[in-house]
């Protein structure tokens, strides 16, 4: 145990992360807005979610530097008189919850038809073909496709109740094709080189040389992308939930408290929108630099399939 | 069969029947679409990696395959060692046929043929310690020996080898090329095989470690009882280790023989080019120019592969493929001029 | 090269076909086309009786196949809601959204190449990485978000542009509403077309920046130095040809996901397209549309995948000879 | 005969994120106007790097921390941008290993030929293109014009070898710097490359410095050789006399490792361990670490190239 930690501690990883300004510092934002999220019970002064605690007449109330602001509201309320900072918290909390079930899902059906194409040639090109079409249709077309054929499906109300986990499908089905090609072209890559074939002269089975030695020098690209696949999943979210097929509004993510927002932005309230905003804004953003720096340092060659 | 090739005798450990093997590489039906002379038309596209190949190795000897690039030794090797299923011809090892079983039949061949390969980069896999690589082929094999045999066995290899046992954990990053090399012969190692394959297994290497890794081939061969199926391109190495020769071009086996006699007589043209384009230390070049470049093995020449490099080419050339004979002896030889006579 | 046109059309062509048949299929088991036709109030007899007159009691693949016949005659049905054919209904919105993306591209293009060549060559330099940090932070901000930004402060605050619709347009060739020749109509394209490429931008910049990177680090460029040829040869014509190929693919594919942003775009400002009228079909449960608009932006991203495809083959001299990519 | 290119107390350095290393130590050598001049080493011996540092085009993070190099009059170490430009590819040429990668896959042969003369002289189009057509011809390229308008693609390893051999050629320079121009070739293919290079010096009076890890190679081209080990020049002198009665252990030990000048199937002589990286050279010799004949003078004091007895320039305290 002891050696381990030592060895982590006077690793190349460590050393870098340390000396790299950005990464530490993203890494610590990450760090706060996650705990946050998911202590949002304990740090939120407000309790959004319980309808006896809010007061419709408390509504739009500006931040509580603006003069009308009141102390009790820390950056105001929205059109409904919920807390800004306690609802946004709860509304990271499901940002991030759905962003990375989301991830997961991909990630689990990616990895899983990446290594079957990557290794067995004729499941190969139909598999890949599926991908191809939807990735030419971009993700966030599939996604809003399926959103909305769902919506379709179990009506608007219905929806609504099961949209947390019914998000977490849709952005996973619409995704996984990004982890599939990148497992693939590194399954097809890594097949290549002659420790595979070692492994084949030795005798062992194809499912034990895919999972023993193709599938763990795979990792890095994957790791690559799943950083950013959860930025992107949670951009997902947020634009679905803006389009009316994402999280309702007793239920909002950040992407849902922009959208409430914007009705009011010509008004002047400005707070409903701009908030949220900035904090979705800088979770993908801290998210998206921590990618940038574990691609750089792993440099893996992110096979272009 | 063929009168150039001797007939099986108890000493022989492996024999290569008229092995034939091609890669389709055409693709999906929307590839193979081509449009010439105002038509569209299918086509498949097929490299014919190896064409009809025979020879014996036997215990105990050291049998070089050389050529270059893309002649198809490589593809030999790999098909060999039954990593490519061939397309036709056959494979023996100790007079029982291999070519044809299931990768369960064939499990007690992998412990008794191993191959060595070329990257010492890409030969080892790079998330597997030292313990884990050495250790792998022998839980695979003998599911029941016990924990101590198995490190037994395994420092003993790595002694042999030349690699100190204590760096059993260590990753292969962490050692030089030359170390690699070494580990990934004690991987081939670790089921005493009777026979290995080594595919180019010092072309990667720097000129002092090369000396090295030949010296423990060679220490090897005679600690375990080896025999060895050489892969090379370097015609100074091969002259050096091994006890016959095979010279391959373009998937075709051009001449067949030992080591000593077709190095200081080669009959076939293309041996003749080869050898005298080596570079010797001191001395100036005498190379015999070949016209022209390798043709592609997707299109072969008819007749005899070589004939549109050689000087000599007559119009048999042209149309029969000449088949593999022994003239005198000492080497066959694959060419319509060694065996009419008029060639020379 | 011209089989390699013909495979990659009839690739297209397949594409087409799958993307069709789930369109179909959504249509099929959502869609009531009884109500498209008459609405809500007939009695369940007459009703029984039109679907007996539609065909909708025939077998699901034959009816693809009349579905799969009236698409290429240029029927794709009825809108429930605009009481139309849905083509009328398409064409009317498509060139909102097609001048939408024109000017989003133009900006994309004319920005990110030169931008990408910059931090590529000067990658220490100052302006590289202002460049670098803007396009992170474009890359992570969401699209609907950077439109309302733009809207809260050059409409809201500012109010220097208009925020919502197209403004004034003019008709052209009988069919074509274009806002691009009125003054109105360009001050109205200002914001959304910043606001659509503001996630393409970003991401081609840093595409172009690390495929020409790459390129720079080849081999085949550093003898260029070594020739002893002038700086700005090597940069663009060395370099930037061959980082194109890459761009090309995965540019080409991009543009044709700019599609799919519009639908955020002009929801935002309302903008007369093609993106609001889907969303407006999913809330209205107005099938027909919404499949329509799944098949014809569908066919829009095979069109641009192809010729882009097709492209990369002409600049590709491996390609060109060969037909093999 | 008149120097050409003189290197002296060359110095190459890598700055690394937490060190700086030595890549190249005090490296001299001189080449004769037409005088083919043969580096050999092991990969990692510094010679690719000797050969870039005379045109500037060490890769980075390299760079030159002292020394001169002297060519035509101007020290090439202190040249602007500009004056470097203007000489290479025009009075120092440089050919590449691999034949495959040199070439810019989407440029014609033409274009790629062109671009050259044009960055050196002032000449139209048409005069180009009869020069580049003369140079084809010479490395033996047959019908050269219709060539012109090709792609790299379309031609085989060795062909494209030629080319890059009739691109050197084009200004007429005074030296060709050859980074193991046929490692990446096959045998029959590398002797003729090699006969057209020697070819070529000899009828032009071309220097030439022909990088290489091959001895064999070197022998049969060159006039002198420099054995590079770690950096620094460890013996430099006639190929014949190196080639027939090696001085320094390490040039011995590599001679001895030929399969060529064996027995047959007896081991070979072999250095044991493996050259130094560059963070890990031993203090004094660096060879002292693997040398058979070594004493404490060689741990401790470095050995400055010398000429000894043989006539030969050794670096190594132990040969007289």
């Amino acid at each position: 145990m002891s050696l381990r930690w030592r060895q982590l501690k006077e690793s190349d990883f460590v050393y870098y992360f340390f000396r790299d300004p950005v990464a530490y510092v993203s890494f610590a934002i990450l760090l706060v807005l996650v705990i946050s999220a998911f202590g949002a019970p304990l740090f939120a002064p407000h309790d959004p979610y319980d309808q006896t605690t809010i007061d419709i007449m408390d509504s739009e109330l500006p931040p509580a530097w603006k003069d009308e602001g009141t102390a009790k509201f820390l950056l105001g309320t929205d059109d409904m008189g919920r807390d800004m900072f306690s609802t946004m918290l709860y509304g990271m909390r499901i940002s991030i919850i759905i962003g990375l079930g989301a991830v997961a899902l991909q990630a689990f059906i990616g990895i899983i038809i990446g290594l079957l194409s990557g290794y067995i040639k004729r499941f190969d090109t139909i598999l890949m073909r599926i991908a191809d079409v939807q990735l030419s249709f971009s993700t966030y077309m599939i996604a809003i496709f399926i959103g909305a054929t769902c919506q379709m499906m179990f009506g608007v109300a219905n929806y609504e109740k099961i949209a947390a986990p019914l998000l977490i499908l849709i952005i996973g089905l619409a995704e996984w094709p990004q982890y599939a090609r990148t497992v693939r072209a590194s399954v097809l890559a890594e097949r290549k080189k002659e420790y595979v074939e070692a492994a084949r002269v030795i005798g062992l089975s194809k499912i034990r040389i895919m999972w023993r030695h193709i599938l763990p020098n795979t990792l890095s690209p994957v790791l690559v992308i799943s950083t950013v696949q959860v930025a992107n999943a949670i951009m997902s979210e947020a634009a679905l939930s803006f389009l009316g097929l994402g999280m309702p509004q007793s239920k909002p993510s950040l992407g849902s408290l922009i959208t409430a927002g914007f009705e009011y932005i010509f008004s002047g309230t400005w707070w409903i929108t701009i908030f949220p905003g900035i904090l979705l804004v800088l979770l993908i953003l801290v998210i998206n630099l921590l990618g940038d720096w574990v691609r750089d340092y792993l440099n893996p060659k992110l096979y272009k399939g | 069969m063929k009168k150039g090739i001797e007939s099986m005798k108890t000493d022989v450990l492996v024999s290569i029947r008229n092995l034939v093997k091609y890669f389709d590489i055409s693709g999906g039906w929307l590839e193979q679409l081509r449009f010439t002379g105002g038509r569209i038309s299918r086509q498949e596209v097929i490299v014919k990696a190896v064409n009809d190949i025979s020879f014996d190795i036997l215990k105990g000897e050291t049998v070089a395959v050389v050529g270059e690039s893309g002649c198809g030794k490589s593809t030999l090797a790999r098909t060999v060692m039954s990593l490519y299923p061939p397309n036709s011809g056959e494979i023996y090892y100790q007079d029982k046929r291999i070519d044809q079983l299931s990768e369960k039949q064939l499990k007690y061949y992998r412990t008794r043929m191993q191959m060595i390969f070329q990257d010492p980069y890409a030969s080892l896999n790079p998330r597997m310690t030292v313990e884990d690589i050495l250790s792998e082929p022998i839980h695979f094999h003998h599911p029941s020996m016990t924990r101590e045999q198995v490190k037994e066995k395994i420092i003993k290899v790595m002694k042999q080898v030349g690699i100190d046992p204590d760096w059993q954990d260590r990753f292969p990053h962490e050692f030089s090329g030359g170390q690699r090399q070494r580990i990934s012969i004690a991987r081939a190692l670790t089921l005493d095989p009777d026979f290995i394959v080594a595919d180019e297994p010092i072309a990667a290497l720097d000129v002092s470690i090369q000396a090295q890794i030949l010296n423990l081939l060679m220490d090897l061969q005679q600690e375990n009882d080896l025999t060895y199926l050489f892969i090379s391109h370097d015609l100074s190495v091969v002259e050096h280790i091994s006890n016959k020769v095979a010279v391959m071009y373009l998937g075709s086996l051009c001449e067949f023989g030992e080591t000593e006699h077709l190095f200081s007589n080669p009959n076939h043209p293309y041996t003749q080019a080869l050898l005298s384009a080596i570079p010797k230390l001191g001395q100036r070049f005498s190379h015999t120019r070949l016209p022209g470049d390798v043709p592609t093995p997707i299109n072969l020449p008819p007749g005899c592969v070589f004939h549109t490099r050689c000087p000599y080419a007559r119009e048999i050339c042209f149309r029969q493929v000449p088949q593999l004979i022994k003239e005198d002896g000492k080497t066959a030889v694959a060419c319509h001029g060694a065996a009419e006579g008029w060639l020379k | 090269m011209f089989a390699f046109t013909v495979r990659r059309i009839a690739q297209g062509l397949i594409v087409m076909v799958v993307i069709s048949f789930i369109g179909f299929a959504i249509k099929h088991n959502f869609g009531d086309p009884v109500r498209e036709l008459v609405g809500e109030r007939v009695t369940p007899v007459e009703r029984a009786q039109i679907r007996q007159q539609l065909g909708l009691n025939d077998p699901f693949l034959m009816q693809y196949g009349r579905f799969l016949n009236d698409a290429l005659h240029g029927d794709l049905g009825r809108s429930y809601f605009f009481k139309k054919p849905v083509t009328e209904v398409i064409m009317s919105k498509a060139p909102a959204t097609l001048e939408l993306v024109f000017c989003a591209s133009l900006i994309v293009i004319f920005l990110s190449i030169p931008l990408g060549i910059y931090s590529a060559i000067h990658p220490k330099n100052i302006w590289s990485r202002i460049i670098m940090s803007g396009s992170i932070l474009g890359v992570s901000m969401p699209v609907f978000l950077t439109a309302i930004l733009l809207i809260y402060i050059f409409s809201v605050e500012l109010g220097w542009l208009p925020s919502f619709g197209r403004g004034e347009t003019v008709k052209l060739f009988g069919f074509w509403n274009s806002g691009m020749l009125t003054k109105d109509g360009l001050l109205h394209l200002i914001m959304p077309s910043i606001a659509l490429s503001s996630i393409m931008l970003p991401l081609f910049i840093r595409l172009i920046r690390s495929e020409m990177m790459e390129v720079l680090e080849s081999e085949y460029v550093k003898y260029a130095w070594a020739k002893g040829i002038k700086a700005k040869r090597v940069w663009y014509v060395h370099a930037f040809k061959n980082t194109l190929l890459p761009v090309i693919t995965v540019g080409g594919v991009q543009l044709g996901i700019m599609v799919a942003f519009t639908i955020l775009t002009e929801t935002v400002f309302q903008w007369q397209g093609m993106g609001s009228m889907f969303i407006q079909s999913v809330e209205r449960a107005d099938t027909a549309l919404m499949v329509s608009y799944i098949v014809v932006v569908g066919f829009i991203f095979v069109v641009v995948n192809t010729i882009v495809d097709i492209i990369y083959g002409l600049v590709n001299p491996t390609v060109r000879v060969t037909g093999r990519k | 005969m008149s120097t050409l290119l003189s290197i002296s107390r060359l110095n190459v350095d890598f700055a690394l994120r937490k060190s700086t290393l030595r890549a190249i130590n005090d490296v001299s050598l001189t080449i004769e106007e037409g005088e083919r001049l043969g580096v050999v080493g092991e990969s990692g011996a510094g010679k690719s790097v000797l050969g870039f540092s005379i045109i500037q085009l060490i890769s980075k993070p390299g760079f030159i921390a002292s020394g001169e190099i002297q060519f035509q009059g101007k020290n090439l170490a202190s040249c602007t941008y500009e004056e470097m430009r203007s000489i290479r590819g025009n009075q120092i040429s440089m050919i590449f290993q691999d034949p495959m990668m040199t070439l810019n896959p989407v440029l014609t042969i033409g274009s790629q030929m062109r671009e050259t003369l044009q960055a050196h002289r002032q000449i139209s189009t048409a005069e180009a293109d009869r020069i580049c057509i003369e140079k084809l011809k010479k490395v033996y390229i047959p019908s050269s014009e219709k060539r012109l308008k090709q792609f790299p693609h379309e031609f085989s390893g060795g062909m494209r070898q030629r080319i890059v051999i009739a691109i050197s050629l084009l200004t007429d320079p005074s030296l060709i710097i050859a980074d193991e121009p046929t490692t990446a070739l096959d045998v029959t293919i590398q002797a003729e490359i090699l006969d057209l290079m020697l070819e070529l010096c000899e009828s032009d009076n071309m220097g030439l410095m022909l990088i290489t890890h091959d001895l064999a190679v070197v022998s049969q081209v060159t006039q002198r050789i420099a054995v590079m080990y770690a950096g620094t020049i460890v013996e430099l002198g006639s190929t014949a006399l190196i080639t027939r009665d090696p001085q320094h252990p390490y040039t011995v030990g590599l001679l001895g490792a030929l399969p060529q000048r064996a027995a047959r199937s007896k081991r070979l002589n072999q250095i044991p361990g493996v050259m130094p990286g560059l963070a890990k050279i031993p203090p004094g010799c660096p060879f002292s670490n693997r040398c058979s004949l070594v004493e404490a003078i060689c741990r401790s004091t470095r050995p400055a190239l010398e000429t000894k007895q043989s006539g030969i320039q050794v670096a190594c305290h132990m040969v007289k």
